[in-house]
């Protein structure tokens, strides 16, 4: 399970000097690395050599007066980077997307129902207090319980309870087997903070946090007793919340700032021009859906679904609303990010005559509702006004009805009222992660409303099969199933998977960068050095 | 002075009446938006439970005029409340006072006003002097246009061009203000540059407008022939003879504009990354922090009713006829 | 030396020098002498009209046709180009013409039938109507017009119709100042006591006493008004609740094209292209109020020499 | 008041002086050629009716043309420089300086911003003639010469604190304060009550006499030249109709045109009794919030008779007026209308109580509303009282016309394309429209010139045979009541000082109000002022 982390260590000898190559390839091949693997691992080591010091300055488009630094509410991806800047957690996602152990050394389980985290000695939090069990107790024992009001409380309904071993081991027993619980933990929101103190903004992070003006900015300074080797190259970090795109992208051909996230897509191509910028895309999980409620008519009927999802043009909804930076979906959530995305299934395309075939057969007649808002995604409503002009040529009537932003998770989304609407989802780490927030028949998040067909009880079932499965292998071939079911049968459209577009100075240096969130999984400040 | 004392108090007590209408408005307007608290800050991740426990926490589950008479309450003892924000069950409660989340922010916002007032309102009196001195002629026309171009620029607009002039490609001044409570004044300055001139820009117009307006207004009074027979040159004439009679409707306009930019920049503030009050109440209104709205809305309707009565005193000041009744 | 001079009668006698004409032969004087400016803001006001009127037969695409090139560069096919998802940009500003001038228009009416109307009302019932309307309008105006104009969209969704009411309402309280206080002048008129005496009702007095004589200031407030609606759409799309896509109004054009101008050193045309919206809206400002001062210049019989 | 006459003694001479005057888009002669001549420390009176251009005639013999006029063609020679060639910058070391101005309306044109004395001194300051303090000095040794109370403090009021009769004195003051050659005034007295008007004249003429100073002084009133001008000058549509010294002038008018100014009032009515009393003011008292204005007035109007209210400002005359309308609810007493109490307040009236008495306004110009044509003027109460619709109405508002002797022509006009006298007749014809009784004339000729008013006075007097119209005319010109009325009721301060027939009223003895009132009237005697000032001291 340690492997990466061995890696990384070499890595960090490698660059500090301690090993040569040599003994880098020979330490990586012993731990079962790719020769090509290993050879880009010490290139990337080498010509990327992480150099101490500098004033970072992060524009982050998101940040309201209401950000807290209490992870249990923290709702954007202001609070999201902040809160890895200067917090740990028990796991985290590396920059290849693996599952490696950050505050837990290393985590195990028999039965995927018992987990036992180790967790790692001599860590301190800022405030100087050493990190043990009493703090993983309290930090979870804040997004638990009947008063919580934590984001992650859902997360974790899960966990029966939580036990203390001595001082540095935590066992978790869970309600049911879940073999991706330690990827659960990972989530941004479960943070580990000192115990008494869940949201002063205290934690065991590469940096310490200066001052925090929620909504403006917040100052952090590196921690000199970080214990993650060859993280946290930065001496002071500024992020700012820039919320309006042209200013963001000024600030950063001004100089104003270092490296800042959400490239405003209309105008890429020209900012591109800039000397000196990088632009960074990375495809993640992250995905556009029209999640059509199977409760509500018509969409009960499979065959309206499938004409609607036939009917579909991808590849135009790519170009026009991503204008290319991102990828079609195949009508699941599972992104080439992910470590079990069926490669193997066809991608679905328009097929005109094959739409009009399954809406004739499906015998509905009139116009369909189709609600959208650009608070579910940016160019929702034109994307679902390209939908309806792609669908009319199957014969098709779809009724783009235009929501307001305000409320819109509230009252549009996921609500009986309305049939058929878009939607975003961040994408989650693992395809259980994924299947639990929203397909499965017990989260309340199921914007399908897919429970009751055969497919959709077949699913379920495969779904808790998987979460007790621990060998690889049978795992992928029934998360490859689930993904053929929802594509066929389940009530999203999933025509997109958007990339995350990210901007930085040329004076910014990184190694290979993750997928699983915005900006190097929200981590840059941790990874990234000036070079 | 009586009767400056009286006009004062009789407005004072207007205005408290005035922020009870506010306060019951703004209120009733934040209650009918759809959502609460709970459901913005968690937004797609938001599950009945978590969000009635929110409302529990929050007092929400009270009847909404339960918590406007808190509120009002609270708020006659100079106890502006806690924002929803930060507050938690578990561990310890870290709800920020109104007080003092508004407190730096309307420092920020007053600077920024203070600072496009002290660039403003000289350019506007001189322009609306002088072009009331020459008015009609090539000068005239040329400053109208020009103020009422840049007048019919959005805000965004007019930002977007002065950074791209003075931060892209002359970089004079830096395209973002973001300054903090630690920041020195001559870098306060510097760093407030952009979002000061974009206003001035935007207010100047309707300020050397009215100036010029109220000013030429006054010259078909008797009076100002009068002047004119007894030797006074023309800008004598506009500084001595019409000035002193047009200060209450400057005034006024003055107030009103200043008022602007003390309640309308939100638009400026996000452009420039400027953390002013502005940004705040979207973000409460957004998020549905009742008392933080309620504050802002308060600090706004004070400053528009002070402003207001500023204007009024100086309209009583600079006239004779009010100020010495017979 | 008891008899009447011979030389008057009632009938003989000379008015003010003013000739008999009709109303077409004084607005043709009145052009023929217009000022140079007056008569630039006409024509463009014209040429806007005309625009607005025959949109669909000056644009050369649909208002929300769509083509395959986002942001196409300018060329003889689109000859502004095309904006993020692919729309000719020259014809959106065609038919932002008509929807932009149009929504002003109605707002800026709706707000003058309602601040107007009002303000009128409180100018001759001096008495509680007077003070229950203009406490109102002091409280509203206490209240950041941008923000409760965001906050009453957010409530009651931001359609073109509830756009225009509350953009209209908001707007009607700085119209209703004015008009009562043109109105508080010419209540005074012994004309307006006549018709009271007369015992003439509200309504009559409002509608033909009053509402003659205080045209000129509120039409030259009108043409002001009427520009600032552009700008509060365009403020309201800048903070997410302007008029809704597809709908092309130059203010929210603005807005979507803004970010491009800081692109101007690497693509001029590019970042000339948001300034041609907002060009549009300042000539019509200038223009309407070019022709506004003439107006209120001619009606005041203010000399300035 | 022998003048040295020679020509090195001429201080201000104007040849051939066009000026004109743009309006409706077009530019208009105002003075057609006048010449003038002043000597030094000679009073000239320049008098004519309205539109004579007198006023533009007086600026411009200090060379100032209003805005939207211009000199077109003659001499301004003042000292033997041409005024009319000089930039309004070298004009400026004269005025204020060596030439001066009286305005109309003092209250108008002092500043409102500044103290008296600083206005009164501004222009000597600013010549360099004096420093301030001398300046402050003289300036109060003139207030004193002047007869200004308490003349070491009054300067430093404001304009508003001063009465107007004050003011036109300070106004002089300023005038005279850089001892200046000229001085022009331009009907300073217009606008001043009778009674002021005399200590005014008085204190003008002797300031004017002990600095020696040339003057022109324009008017409208015969009286009033006749006692302050060495020479007067009749002008007419801007052309000079004669000019002669003034004893001369008054005694033997060359022109048939002066001859009709000088004609003054033919108009004598004989008053008749009558007893049936349609209207009655019983003991009525009134007040404007806490300010009371009316004290216990009664006054009666028999049928088809004239009652004159006379007075001055502040008398209260036309607070009268508004209690019997009902827009001025008495705070005590009732007003009966042919028996029968009327409700104090407008809105209780019934139409046809509102219908019996109607009103005709002072100024005509805003007594009709300027956006209408007389049509909809005279229209709208035939419409509203009686019913009239349609063809009916407009043979109806035809017959008015010419009623007033005016005809069916003006039917579409507006009332800016009449004259002052067809204006003041349209506003009689809506009096008359809607078959009134009774019809309160609120100074209706006062802002006339003497001949249109006549035509007037004798229109209404046609009518009230015609009609058996009963007039309450409110006024303050003596003669006029003298014209038109059969009762006199002479107020002051709120109270009724003296009524009766008119003969009675006018015969001695007089109340002393009444007395003060009847001898302040100017006359044709040049030596009036100088009489009735020795006496009255």
């Amino acid at each position: 399970m340690n492997k990466k982390n061995y890696i990384n260590h070499l890595s960090g000898q490698l660059t500090a000097g301690q090993i040569d190559r040599r003994q880098f390839m020979m330490s990586a091949l012993a731990t079962g690395l790719a020769v090509p693997a290993a050879l880009t691992l010490a290139g990337q080591a080498v010509a990327a050599a992480p150099k101490r010091g500098g004033l970072f300055r992060f524009g982050v488009a998101h940040g309201s007066t209401t950000d807290t630094l209490d992870s249990a509410t923290s709702e954007n991806h202001f609070t999201l980077i902040n809160g890895y800047t200067f917090g740990n957690h028990l796991t985290e996602v590396d920059n290849n997307g693996q599952l490696i152990g950050e505050l837990a050394e290393s985590y195990e389980s028999d039965d995927a129902k018992t987990w036992i985290f180790n967790l790692r000695k001599g860590v301190e939090f800022h405030n100087g207090k050493s990190f043990s069990s009493e703090d993983v107790l309290a930090s979870y024992g804040h997004h638990m319980g009947e008063d919580s009001t934590s984001a992650a409380k859902g997360l974790l309904t899960a966990v029966k309870s939580i036990k203390a071993d001595g001082n540095h081991r935590v066992i978790f027993d869970l309600e049911s087997a879940n073999a991706d619980f330690p990827f659960i933990v990972s989530d941004y929101h479960i943070s580990i903070r000192p115990a008494g103190d869940m949201t002063s903004g205290i934690g065991t992070g590469g940096y310490i946090v200066q001052s925090f003006e929620p909504g403006v900015k917040s100052v952090l300074k590196r921690n000199p007793n970080y214990w993650k080797e060859g993280r946290a190259h930065f001496d002071e970090v500024e992020l700012i919340s820039i919320i309006d795109p042209t200013a963001r992208q000024n600030a950063l051909m001004t100089g104003e700032i270092d490296a800042m996230d959400r490239v405003d897509l209309k105008t890429i191509n020209l900012f591109k021009r800039d000397p000196n910028i990088n632009i960074m895309d990375v495809t993640g999980t992250a995905h556009y859906t029209f999640p059509m409620r199977l409760n509500v008519d018509p969409f009960g009927n499979y065959d309206l679904r499938m004409a609607l999802k036939l009917a579909v043009n991808r590849q135009e909804l790519v170009d026009k609303i991503l204008l290319g930076y991102g990828a079609v979906g195949n009508d699941h959530p599972i992104s080439t990010a992910n470590r079990y995305h069926n490669s193997d299934m066809p991608q679905r395309e328009i097929d005109i005559d094959k739409a009009a075939h399954h809406y004739k057969k499906s015998g509905h007649s009139g116009k369909i509702p189709l609600s959208a808002s650009d608070a579910a995604f940016a160019g929702a409503v034109d994307a679902a006004q390209l939908i309806a002009n792609s669908a009319s040529k199957a014969g098709m009537e779809i009724e783009v009805v235009r929501e307001p932003s305000d409320g819109y998770w509230s009252n549009v989304w996921n609500n009986d009222a309305k049939g058929w609407c878009a939607c975003y989802w961040g994408g989650r780490p693992t395809e259980d992660w994924m299947f639990s927030a929203a397909y499965t028949d017990d989260t309340k998040w199921n914007d399908t409303n897919w429970k009751t067909t055969d497919g959709a009880k077949k699913f379920n079932r495969l779904v808790k099969e998987a979460r007790a499965e621990l060998n690889e292998a049978k795992r992928r071939e029934i998360y490859y199933e689930c993904q053929r079911l929802i594509s066929d049968d389940g009530g999203a459209m999933v025509p997109l998977f958007n990339s995350y577009v990210s901007a930085n100075s040329k004076s910014v240096a990184m190694g290979e960068v993750a997928a699983n969130w915005d900006s190097d999984g929200a981590k840059c400040v941790e990874r990234w050095w000036f070079a | 002075m009586h009767s400056i004392v009286k006009t004062i108090l009789e407005r004072l007590g207007l205005g408290v009446l005035t922020l009870f209408a506010v306060s019951i408005i703004i209120f009733s307007a934040i209650e009918m938006l759809p959502g609460d608290f709970g459901e913005a800050i968690l937004g797609q991740r938001a599950t009945p439970e978590t969000v009635a426990a929110f409302r529990r926490q929050l007092g929400l589950d009270q009847h909404p005029f339960v918590r406007y008479i808190q509120w009002v309450l609270g708020a006659i003892q100079g106890d502006l409340g806690t924002s929803f924000s930060g507050r938690n069950a578990s561990g310890v409660d870290r709800s920020r006072e109104v007080v003092g989340l508004i407190a730096p922010r309307l420092w920020n916002t007053m600077f920024l006003a203070s600072m496009t007032a002290i660039i403003a309102v000289p350019i506007s009196l001189a322009l609306g002097i002088t072009t009331a001195l020459f008015r009609n002629s090539v000068f005239d026309r040329s400053v109208n246009t020009a103020t009422l171009t840049t007048i019919s620029f959005p805000e965004f607009f007019v930002a977007y061009i002065l950074i791209l002039l003075m931060a892209s490609l002359y970089p004079v001044f830096p395209s973002l203000a973001n300054v903090d409570a630690d920041t020195l004044i001559g870098e306060r300055v510097y760093r407030t540059a952009l979002p000061a001139l974009t206003l001035t820009l935007v207010i100047v117009a309707h300020m050397m407008r009215m100036t010029r307006a109220a000013i030429i207004n006054l010259l078909a009074s008797p009076y100002i022939q009068m002047a004119r027979l007894s030797g006074a040159s023309q800008l004598e004439i506009i500084i001595k003879h019409a000035l002193p009679n047009a200060w209450a409707p400057i005034a006024t306009v003055i107030a009103f504009n200043l008022a602007y930019l003390v309640v309308g920049v939100v638009v400026v503030e996000v452009v420039f990354v400027y953390p002013g009050i502005g940004q705040l109440m979207v973000d409460a209104v957004r998020t549905r922090d009742i008392p933080v709205v309620q504050g802002c809305a308060l600090i706004f309707a004070v400053t528009y009713i002070l402003l207001n009565l500023i204007a009024d005193i100086i309209g009583i000041i600079t006239n004779p006829r009010l100020l010495h009744p017979k | 030396m008891t008899e009447k001079p011979n030389t008057y009668s009632a009938l003989s006698e000379v008015g003010a020098i003013r000739e008999n004409r009709t109303i077409f032969a004084n607005i043709k004087i009145s052009l023929l002498k217009s000022p140079l400016t007056a008569r630039f803001g006409m024509v463009v006001i014209l040429i806007y009209a005309v625009v607005a009127i025959f949109a669909p037969l000056i644009a050369p695409y649909g208002e929300a046709e769509v083509f395959p090139i986002p942001y196409a560069p300018w060329s003889s096919e689109f000859i502004f180009g095309t904006d993020q998802i692919g729309r000719d940009i020259f014809s959106r500003m065609v038919y932002g013409a008509r929807n932009t001038v149009g929504i002003a228009v109605a707002t800026t009416l709706l707000a003058f039938l309602i601040g107007g109307s009002l303000g009128l009302a409180a100018a001759i019932n001096r008495s509680y109507l007077d003070l229950v309307f203009s406490r109102t309008v002091d409280v509203l105006m206490a209240i950041p017009q941008l923000i409760f104009a965001l906050v009453l969209l957010s409530i009651f969704g931001s359609t073109v119709i509830n756009l225009i009411m509350i953009i209209a309402i908001l707007d009607s309280t700085r119209v209703f100042r004015l008009t009562r206080a043109v109105s508080l002048n010419v209540v005074v008129m012994d004309y307006v006591e006549a018709a009271r005496l007369r015992g003439e009702g509200l309504g009559w007095v409002m509608r033909k006493e009053i509402l003659p004589n205080i045209l000129p200031p509120l039409i030259a407030e009108f043409g002001l008004r009427f520009c600032f609606v552009f700008l509060s759409i365009a403020a309201l799309s800048f903070l997410g609740v302007g008029i809704q896509p597809p709908t092309a109004d130059w203010g929210s054009m603005v807005r979507e094209n803004a970010s491009l101008i800081q692109f101007a050193k690497y693509d001029l045309k590019a970042g000339i292209t948001p300034l041609l919206p907002a060009a549009a809206i300042a000539l019509l400002t200038v223009a309407v109020n070019f022709v506004v001062d003439w107006f209120l210049h001619k009606t005041s019989g203010i000399r300035d020499e | 008041m022998s003048k040295d006459k020679t020509s090195q003694n001429i201080l201000l001479q104007v040849k051939e002086l066009q000026i004109e005057g743009f309006s409706d888009e077009k530019w208009h002669k105002i003075i057609k050629g006048v010449d003038l001549t002043l000597f030094k420390g000679e009073v000239l009176g320049i008098i004519g009716e309205s539109g004579a251009g007198k006023s533009t005639l007086g600026l411009a013999a200090m060379g100032y043309t209003q805005p939207g006029c211009r000199i077109t063609g003659g001499q301004i020679l003042f000292n033997g420089e041409n005024l009319a060639r000089l930039s309004e910058s070298k004009k400026r070391k004269y005025w204020g300086n060596r030439m001066t101005y009286v305005a109309q309306s003092a209250a108008a044109s002092f500043n409102p911003a500044h103290r008296l004395i600083n206005q009164t001194t501004d222009s000597t300051v600013r010549a360099g003639l004096k420093n301030r303090n001398d300046a402050f000095k003289e300036a109060r040794k003139l207030y004193e010469a002047l007869n200004l109370p308490d003349p070491h403090n009054i300067g430093n009021r404001y304009p508003h604190q001063v009465s107007g009769g004050q003011l036109q004195r300070i106004m002089t003051a300023m005038a005279m304060s850089p001892n200046p050659d000229l001085i022009v005034f331009d009907e300073p007295t217009t606008a001043l009550d009778v009674t002021t008007q005399v200590e005014v004249l008085g204190a003008m003429r002797s300031i004017v006499e002990e600095f020696n100073t040339a003057a022109i002084y324009i008017t409208h009133d015969l009286s009033v030249v006749a006692q302050m001008a060495d020479r007067i000058k009749v002008l007419r549509y801007g052309e000079q109709v004669e000019e002669a010294e003034t004893r001369v002038m008054l005694e033997s008018p060359k022109e048939e045109y002066t001859k009709s100014l000088w004609s003054v009032r033919s108009l004598q009515k004989k008053e008749e009794v009558e007893e049936d009393i349609v209207l009655e003011m019983k003991s009525i008292s009134a007040a404007y919030g806490a300010a009371r204005v009316l004290f216990d007035v009664g006054i009666k109007l028999p049928r088809g008779r004239t009652v004159a209210v006379v007075g001055e400002s502040g008398s209260g005359k036309s607070t009268a007026a508004r209690v019997i309308t009902g827009l001025l609810p008495p705070s005590e007493g009732s007003v009966m209308f042919s028996g029968e109490s009327l409700p104090a307040e407008l809105k209780n009236r019934t139409r046809e109580q509102l219908q019996k008495i109607q009103m005709i306004y002072q100024m005509a110009d805003v007594a009709m509303n300027p956006r209408q044509t007389v049509r909809e003027i005279i229209g709208r109460p035939l419409e509203f009282y009686l019913g009239m619709k349609g063809e009916l109405n407009r043979s109806r508002t035809i017959e008015l016309l010419e009623l007033i002797d005016l005809d069916e022509s003006f039917i579409d006009r507006l009332p800016s394309e009449l004259s002052g006298g067809q204006k003041q007749r349209i506003c009689i014809a809506r009096a008359l429209a809607a078959n009134p009784e009774v019809i309160i004339c609120d100074e209706v000729t006062s802002a006339l010139d003497q001949i249109v008013q006549e035509g007037i006075l004798q229109l209404l007097m046609r009518l009230q045979k015609e009609f058996q119209i009963s007039y309450l005319f409110i006024t303050h010109d003596i003669s006029t009541v003298k014209a038109i009325s059969d009762q006199v009721v002479v107020m002051s301060e709120g109270k009724v000082v003296e009524q009766g027939l008119k003969s009675i009223v006018f015969s001695p003895p007089h109340p002393d109000y009444t007395q003060l009132l009847l001898s302040s009237v100017p006359e044709m005697d040049p030596d009036w002022l100088t009489n009735i000032l020795k006496k009255r001291s």
